[in-house]
Order: structure tokens, then sequence, then C-alpha cells
């Protein structure tokens, strides 16, 4: 018999099992696989129509060891607000209730629900796998397609000419403690990332960046290294925003031009130079707009930034002033 | 202890004595002084629930879905436009066999803007597998809320409790309400079975396709017919404990009447002193109110309409290109049965006209006319 | 059966009136139902209530036409609009008016009383000479002049509704007005 | 691996649709139309290849071995593998 390998860099207990529908690659099946890593089995699950309501197999079978609530495409916060209560009631003890949606259920029919739980503050964590289409019904537009790409709905002629929504943002507006984004392509941190939302009391929202082979037009084995270039191009920057502190958690030292992601993708395969140059320039504008935030954020709170001597010792007098 | 209270404020107060555990609701005309009053009833302690205060009314019923599928019992009261938004989890909350209990104050549809009251908005919810009961009075409000919850347990579907804008909703008068403890013997805890429990891991309404979705639509059915046993059962007990026999169809001065005028909610009420005064003037009317719509009393119908000489059945609805509902559903129990009587349509009181005790009487005298249309507009402008 | 129609203007409390005067009328032993007009109350706008009364169980539901009771909470309601519209023959309006019955120009048909419920409820502190709340103290008068019920029903009611009114002001004008008032 | 579930009717099934079993009857490997194969000699045990695989078709042992029932041979593994000792062979 095998052994268990020692230097593992996440959990080796799966929650989920083998035989699921998921296309080949697919990263949404990867992002749930090590979200349910960070969950453990004290976990219930509601998720609305989505590839994941396919995905985890017809009835009367499942592939999730955890319950698993169907519900309505625009209704997943508000289901698990429900769920969270009941549970509550029932005396059933610190089970972590995830809303698991993708980018249409989430920054486009489901965003009410969602913007009503978060103003709430009600104690659930919703995770939105963001392949930026809707993918389940044959790679739609979504709010949550970037510029550029082309869908079935923005064919290559007359491809998408407005920029991603920005649900980071918009979550943050609502002041709840925990905002984060990850990419299933950094199953480490986004472990830590889920690991860390599930013990907040109140609304967590992470965005995780899965990709979609079929959907991006792309060959299933580049389902990883895509989504690891938009994190290493800068097009998905990994962060954190605690009670609105931002925190960039990679910053890739060498700077990727976006055209080596661009290029992988079929989707943007009728894009010219110039428009590559476009989007080159609409990522660094964010990057810029993200690391000023996290300065001044930082500096707001008097929290020192890494390797920020100035917000170090403003933050010590504020410290001072408070004592 | 009899204390006069109005209908919104006795839907609020059958939601606290019924222990409902999680409510879930947003605020509509007419329906808002329910929301308030339990807001106040949690704030005070008085109610040992958890108010989620969401932003939408599809929201609420998705909520008391979520808390109800962990096992608890739920509630939440909605109007018109808000019962219309829920319309996709209504169905939701039926198929997944849930027992939601849901009091709608029944308000006309817009446009035009309008707060006033008819039978459209929970009519056209007829088809999403909910018990739908109307309420003649506050008391029946009360008493049908806790009878909802003991029998939408039972059969797993869930109930809707219905009652009038205004005539209903913002009319105080006095309400019978039991103690809390001969309540909680009616009414014991839910036991809830099938519910998500991380305990007992299983997936709830995954993609069903056409080999077992027509079994589970079977079963649907089966547990609405179910349900009209369970409520003969469940009513008989309520009755003795409180003295109040509710029947699904429930006649008045029905015995040797010609003319039957079928009612339902409030209209039931004024149609008692209309049938009184047309016997006082020697005329053979009875009423029969219609008090479970879902599942619809077929039999007790039948029994109490063959061999009537006609029945007016007053609709505070319509069908539009067909006729009123309640007709419509009559006239589809007595088909093809010996002795059954014409049955004669008349539309009233749409968007909050009244229905007073001479309209009623009206609407008896046009039907016992020998060229009396079988589909009228009662009382309309035209 | 009796029927009684109250008015007022958007938050000068008519409704809240009308559900006193039921829960009184009922704790006495008679059947009482008690709604407002039916639609959209806004501040300052001409509202009215209703409420009917019976020994023997009240069962229509339906909006009430001609009351043989009328108060009117608001001395320039009068104006503004037909107090008197379905009232019967020889029914009673009550008016919270300084003027004489006489001024008011309801005409002969009907029995009609005054009282400054204004001043007695300012020096009562029930609200200001600009906003007064007259509400329970017209509902002492109306007890009075119409006799439909005693001063204690009516003072156990008017407590039972102001349950944070802990120095029982409202309850107090009741009482007073009632003692003030003229007997119909 | 739990099997398939027979119903015959409503006689089998919950009152709702309830899951009663898991998918892991589906054997997926039917979908693979090219083979992961891994080069034990070059292999490192880093493990990648079992983290990223999305189909929980390769075991978390030392060595790693794919499981040819549920494989749907998307590639990812030997495209991840930082020694190149993953190959996608046509024709098994």
């Amino acid at each position: 018999m095998a052994e268990v390998p020692k230097k593992l860099t996440i959990p080796p207990e799966e929650h989920m099992c083998a035989g699921h529908l998921a296309c080949q690659g697919c990263g949404a099946a990867l992002a749930m696989r090590y979200a349910l890593k960070a969950l453990g089995p004290n976990t219930v699950f509601t998720v609305p129509a989505c590839c994941w309501s396919v995905i985890d197999g017809p009835f009367p079978y499942t592939t999730l060891g955890v319950p698993l609530f169907h519900i309505a495409f625009e209704a997943v916060a508000a289901s698990a607000c429900g769920l969270a209560a009941g549970l509550e009631i029932m005396g059933k003890k610190g089970v972590n209730v995830v809303a698991w949606a993708g980018d249409g259920g989430t920054a486009d029919i489901g965003i009410q629900a969602l913007s009503g739980a978060a103003e709430r503050n009600d104690n659930i964590l919703y995770i939105c796998y963001d392949n930026e289409a809707y993918m389940n019904t044959g790679v739609q537009r979504s709010s949550s397609t970037p510029w550029g790409a082309w869908t079935t709905t923005t064919p290559a002629r007359h491809f998408k000419k407005r920029p991603k929504k920005d649900l980071v943002d918009i979550m943050v507006a609502h002041h709840i403690p925990y905002v984060a984004t990850a990419a299933m392509a950094f199953p480490e941190d986004l472990v830590a990332k889920v690991a860390k939302a599930k013990d907040i009391e109140g609304m967590k929202y992470l965005q995780i960046f899965a990709s979609c082979p079929p959907g991006w037009r792309m060959a299933p084995e580049y389902s990883v290294k895509s989504v690891r270039l938009a994190v290493n191009t800068r097009v998905w920057p990994l962060l954190e925003v605690e009670h609105g502190v931002y925190n960039i958690n990679r910053k890739p030292r060498k700077r990727t031009p976006v055209a080596e992601y661009l290029k992988l993708q079929g989707r943007f395969a009728h894009l010219t130079e110039e428009q590559f140059e476009e989007i080159q320039g609409m990522v660094d504008r964010n990057w810029e707009r993200l690391l000023f935030l996290e300065k001044s954020t930082h500096e707001m709170a008097g929290v020192p930034l890494k390797g920020d001597k100035a917000a170090a010792s403003k933050g010590k007098e504020t410290e001072a002033a408070a004592g | 202890m009899k204390q006069v209270v109005t209908g919104n404020h006795t839907v609020a107060h059958a939601a606290r004595v019924g222990r409902a555990q999680v409510v879930s609701a947003y605020p509509i005309t007419p329906q808002t002084q329910v929301v308030e009053k339990i807001s106040e009833f949690v704030a005070d302690g008085i109610m040992d629930a958890k108010f989620i205060k969401v932003e939408s009314e599809h929201s609420a019923m998705v909520a008391c879905i979520g808390a109800s599928a962990a096992g608890v019992r739920t509630f939440t009261a909605t109007s018109a436009q808000g019962l219309a938004l829920m319309h996709e989890v209504l169905h939701w909350a039926a198929n997944a066999r849930l027992p939601v209990v849901l009091a709608n104050i029944n308000r006309a549809m817009g446009p035009p803007w309008t707060i006033w009251t008819d039978q459209i908005d929970s009519l056209s919810e007829r088809d999403t597998g909910w018990m739908q009961f109307y309420a003649e009075s506050n008391q029946d409000i009360f008493d049908g809320i806790l009878i909802s919850f003991k029998v939408a347990e039972q059969v797993l579907l869930p109930a809707m409790v219905i009652l009038e804008a205004f005539f209903l909703s913002h009319t105080a008068e006095p309400v019978d309400f039991p103690e809390q403890e001969e309540v909680d013997r009616f009414l014991p805890p839910r036991v809830a079975t099938h519910t998500v429990d991380p305990e007992h891991p299983a997936a709830f309404g995954g993609l069903t396709g056409p080999d077992h979705y027509y079994e589970l639509k079977y079963m649907e059915h089966n547990a609405m017919l179910e349900a009209e046993e369970v409520i003969k059962r469940v009513t008989q007990e309520y009755g003795d404990l409180t003295g109040r026999y509710y029947k699904m169809a429930d006649p008045y001065r029905c015995e040797d009447a010609e003319t039957v005028l079928l009612v339902s909610g409030g209209v039931a009420s004024t149609a008692k002193d209309a049938v009184d005064e047309a016997r006082a003037a020697g005329k053979k009317l009875g009423s029969l109110k219609i008090w479970a719509f879902r599942p619809f009393p077929r039999e007790d119908v039948r029994e109490l309409l063959l061999g009537r000489k006609r029945v007016a059945v007053v609709d505070r609805n319509i069908s539009f290109g067909q006729e009123g509902i309640f007709c419509t559903e009559v006239k589809a129990s007595l088909y093809g049965r010996d002795g059954a009587p014409p049955v004669l349509g008349f539309v009233a009181g749409l968007g909050g006209r009244d229905i007073k005790v001479r309209d009623l009487l009206a609407i008896a005298e046009a039907a016992e006319k020998d060229d009396c249309p079988e589909f009228n507009w009662y009382g309309v402008k035209p | 059966m009796i029927e009684i129609r109250f008015h007022g203007r958007g938050g000068q409390g008519a409704a809240v009136a009308s559900s006193i005067i039921a829960d009184a009328i009922f704790s006495e032993g008679r059947d009482v139902q008690s709604f407002p007009m039916f639609g959209v109350e806004r501040r300052g706008a001409p509202v009215a209530a209703f409420i009917r009364v019976d020994d023997k169980p009240i069962r229509v539901r339906c909006e009430l036409e001609d009351p043989q009771y009328v108060m009117v909470l608001d001395p320039t309601l009068v104006e503004a609009v037909d107090v008197t519209a379905g009232v019967q023959a020889d029914g009673v309006i009550v008016v919270n008016s300084p003027l004489e019955a006489g001024e008011l120009g309801l005409g002969e048909d009907f029995r009609v009383y005054t009282f400054d419920g204004t001043t007695l409820s300012v020096e009562h502190g029930l609200g200001t000479r600009t906003a007064p709340i007259v509400n329970t103290t017209m509902l002492g008068v109306f007890a009075k002049i119409t006799g439909l019920l005693g001063i204690d029903a009516l003072e156990a009611s008017v407590k039972k509704y102001f349950p944070r009114d802990r120095d029982g002001k409202n309850a107090k004008a009741a009482r007073a007005a009632y003692e003030a008032a003229g007997s119909g | 691996m739990t099997e398939k579930i027979e119903i015959r009717g409503a006689c089998d099934m919950p009152p709702m649709a309830k899951s009663l079993g898991r998918m892991s009857w589906n054997l997926t490997g039917s979908w693979r139309n090219v083979t992961p194969v891994i080069d034990y000699e070059k292999c490192t045990i880093c493990m990648l290849c079992w983290k990223f695989c999305p189909d929980l078709a390769i075991t978390c042992t030392e060595p790693p071995e794919i499981i040819l029932d549920y494989c749907k041979g998307c590639g990812v593994c030997a495209e991840e593998c930082p020694v190149n000792c993953i190959e996608m062979r046509e024709g098994i």
C-alpha cells in the first residue's frame, strides 16, 4: 500500500468524489475541491443555477460530501441566510453556510439578494467562482465578462466593449468584515482564505477566478496555466480587504505582458495588437489604483504596510494618541 | 381571551403563538402592520424567533425556504406585487416540500397602482402547489394560520392564509386568543424530516430528468389530496379545543335553499346577513363559503350543491377571457353529475369595490331570473 | 346596529381613537368592528374612521354609509369636508370647536354638540396649540354626549392603547372632558 | 464506489428530489481520448498532478497514480508537471 505523501501544501482530505459532471479541465471543479478542503464536513452549500448545479450530478446522486441545497438563480444569498438562521435555531453549532454561485448568479441576477445579505451582515460565506460568462448555458456574456472577450452574445465582430463589473469594490462598499479574491491556480492561497473567512463572524465574500476551457476557447490542459497567468499579468490580482483595509497578497516582481494571458485563449483571438495594448493599459491602471488603495487604507487605519516605514511610524503615533 | 385586534395584528399574533422560529418578510401596503408588529414582538422578546429583514419578497420567501429546509417553522406575509414577485419561489417551496406558512393580504394587481382588495394575486398562485385558505373574519385568520402550520407540516406542503385588504387587514374586531399552553398542545414543535444537515449530507433539488420528475409531481398531487383528510382531522381537533370547527366548504342556511350564493373571504360573512334578510322575506336563499380553495373540496361541493335550483358564484377575481375562478372550479366539480344546477358567475368587487348586503341580494335576484346570463359583471359601469 | 364615523386629519389619531372606542365598548359586552378609511393616509389630509356596534355578532364587512353618530376631531374640517354625509336624521354630531353648535352651520336635521377639546388637551399637556393631540379628550366628550359607553371602560382602554404614557395624561384628559361636557 | 441506484417509481423516491447516493458510480474515464502516463523514473513526487486534477483521478500517494476509471484526459497534470514526467498518450 502506497503512503500518503509527507510534503503536501494543501490538506489531503477530499470532501467531494470523482465521477462528477464537470467538463475536462474545469476550473470550477478545482475551486470547489479546494474550498471544501478548507471548510471540512461541518458545512452546508446552497447553489443557484450555474455550472455547479449540473456538475454535482443529477437526482438521485450528489458529488459533495456535504449537503447541497439547490435554489433559484437570483436567490442564493437569501437561501444561505435562511439556512444559517434555521441551522442556528436547530442548534447545529458552527456550521459553515456557503452560498456558491457563478459570476452571472452573483454579478447579474443574484446581486440584489447578495447586497441584501451583505448589508444585513448575515453570517454566511459567499463564494463566487468567476469564469467570466454564462458557461452553463453555453457562453453568453455576463457583467463579469471582461472588455474584449468573445461570447455567443458578444460575437467577435461585436466583442464586449464594457469592462468587467468590479464585484470586489461593490462588496467593499457594503462594509462587511471580509472581502477577498483568489484563483484556482493558487490552491494554497485559496485554502488559506476560505479557512480564514469561515472563522469570521458576519458576511464574507470571496471571488475565485476559475477558468472554463470550453468558454474561453482554450485547450483543457491550460486550465491552471491560464489562471496563473491572469494573476501574474495582474489581470486578476489576489487581494484581501478586511474592514476596508486592502492587502495585495501577491505582487509579481516581473511585469508579465497581458498579451501572454490573452493569447492563450480563443475568446481574445480576434483582438489586434493595439487592442492588447488597450487592455494592458486598463490592467496597469487598475494595478496602480489597487496599490494606492492598499497604501491609503493602511494609512487611514494606522496599520503599517509591509515595507512602508512612514505608515509604520504613523501607526505608532496613532496608537500613542489613542493610548 | 377575546381582544379587539386588526386582521394584520391577528396575523402577527398567530405567528407568535404558533411559535414560528424564522420569519422573513418585506413590507408592502396593506401588509406593513404585520411586519411592524412581528418586529416589535421579536424586539420585546415575547416572540422567540429570528426575523430576517430582507430586501425583497423574493428573498423573503427564499430565506423561509432555506430555514424551513434546515428544519424550523417559518412564516412570512405579503400582498399582491409582493406575492407575484415570490411566484417563482412559491413553486420552489412546494416542490421542495417545505411547510412554509404565508399570510397574503389580498390586494389587486397593478397597474394602475392600487392598494385595495381582490383575489387575483392569490388565485394567480393557484397552481404553485400551495394550500390556500380564505379567511372570513379575523378569528379565521388566527385559527387558519395555526391550522395551516399543523397541516403543512404533516403533508409537507406550504400553506397560504388569505385575507382581504382593509376589510380584514385594517379592521379591528374581537378575536378569541387561546392560552399559549393550549396552542402548544395543539401545535407542538415541528418534527422535520429530510432536513439540510451536515450530519446527513445530501443534495436537494438537483437536476432531475424525465425518468423521475413525473413521479415527484405525482407524489406532490397525492400529498395535496391527502391534505384534504388531514385538514378534516386537524380542524376537528382544533374545534374540540376551541369550539370553532372549520369546514373546507361551509354552508349557511343551505338545507332547503333553492339558490345558493357561493362566496369566499370576508364576503362570506356579509353574505350571512344577506341570507338572513332574504329568508326574512320568505326567499329560499343559502350561502356556501369556500374556505379551502386548495385542496379544493370537490366532494363537499357536490354534496352541498347537487339538486339545487341554481348557484350564483360571487368572484372577487377574474380569469381574463374565461370567467371568475371559483365559478370555473365549481363547474368542474359538478360537471356531468346528476342534478348539477346551473352555475351563474358574477364578478364583483374588483380593486376593492364594496360588496354590500344589497349587492349580494341583487346578485341572488339576478340569478333567479330565467334569462340570467351564465357570466355577469355585477355593478360595472360600462 | 349602531354606526359611527370619526373625522380627523392624517396624524391626529382618528384611527387610534376609533380603535379605543371599539375596545372600550367591547369591554362593556357588545360586539364591535372598527376600521380606518381604506386608502393611503397622508399627514394633514382629511381622513375618517368607522365603528360598528351591535348586541349580536357583526357580520357585514363593507364600508359604512349612514352613521347615527359622527365625531369631528378638527374644527377646520367642518369647512373642508361634508361631515353630515349620509348621517341619519336626528343623528348626533360632536365637534371639537370653540364655537357654539349653531355657529357651525350644519343645519337643523342633526343634534350638534361642540366642545373646545383643543384647549382642554393643551391644558393636560397633550400637544401644543398649533399641534394639539385631541383624540383622547374628544373620546371623553363623545362618551358623555352619546352615552354609548362609560368613562371607566373608556379610561381603561385609553390606558391600554398608551402604555408609554406613564403620567396617564390621555386618560386624565378623557375623564376631565367627560366631566366637563354636557350630557346629550 | 457507490452503485447506480435503481428507482422503480414513486415508491422508491423521497418526497422531494433528495439525493440517495454519490456520483462515484459514474466512471468518467470513458470521456478520455488521451491518457496520462507517468514516468516514475522522472517523478519527484511533488504531488502537483494530484493537486491540480479537477477530477480527483490521481491518488494522494507516494508515488501518485492515475485512476483511469475517472480520468477525463484533460491533460492538466501533464501540463503542470514541473519535470515533464507525464505524457498524454493516444490509443490506450
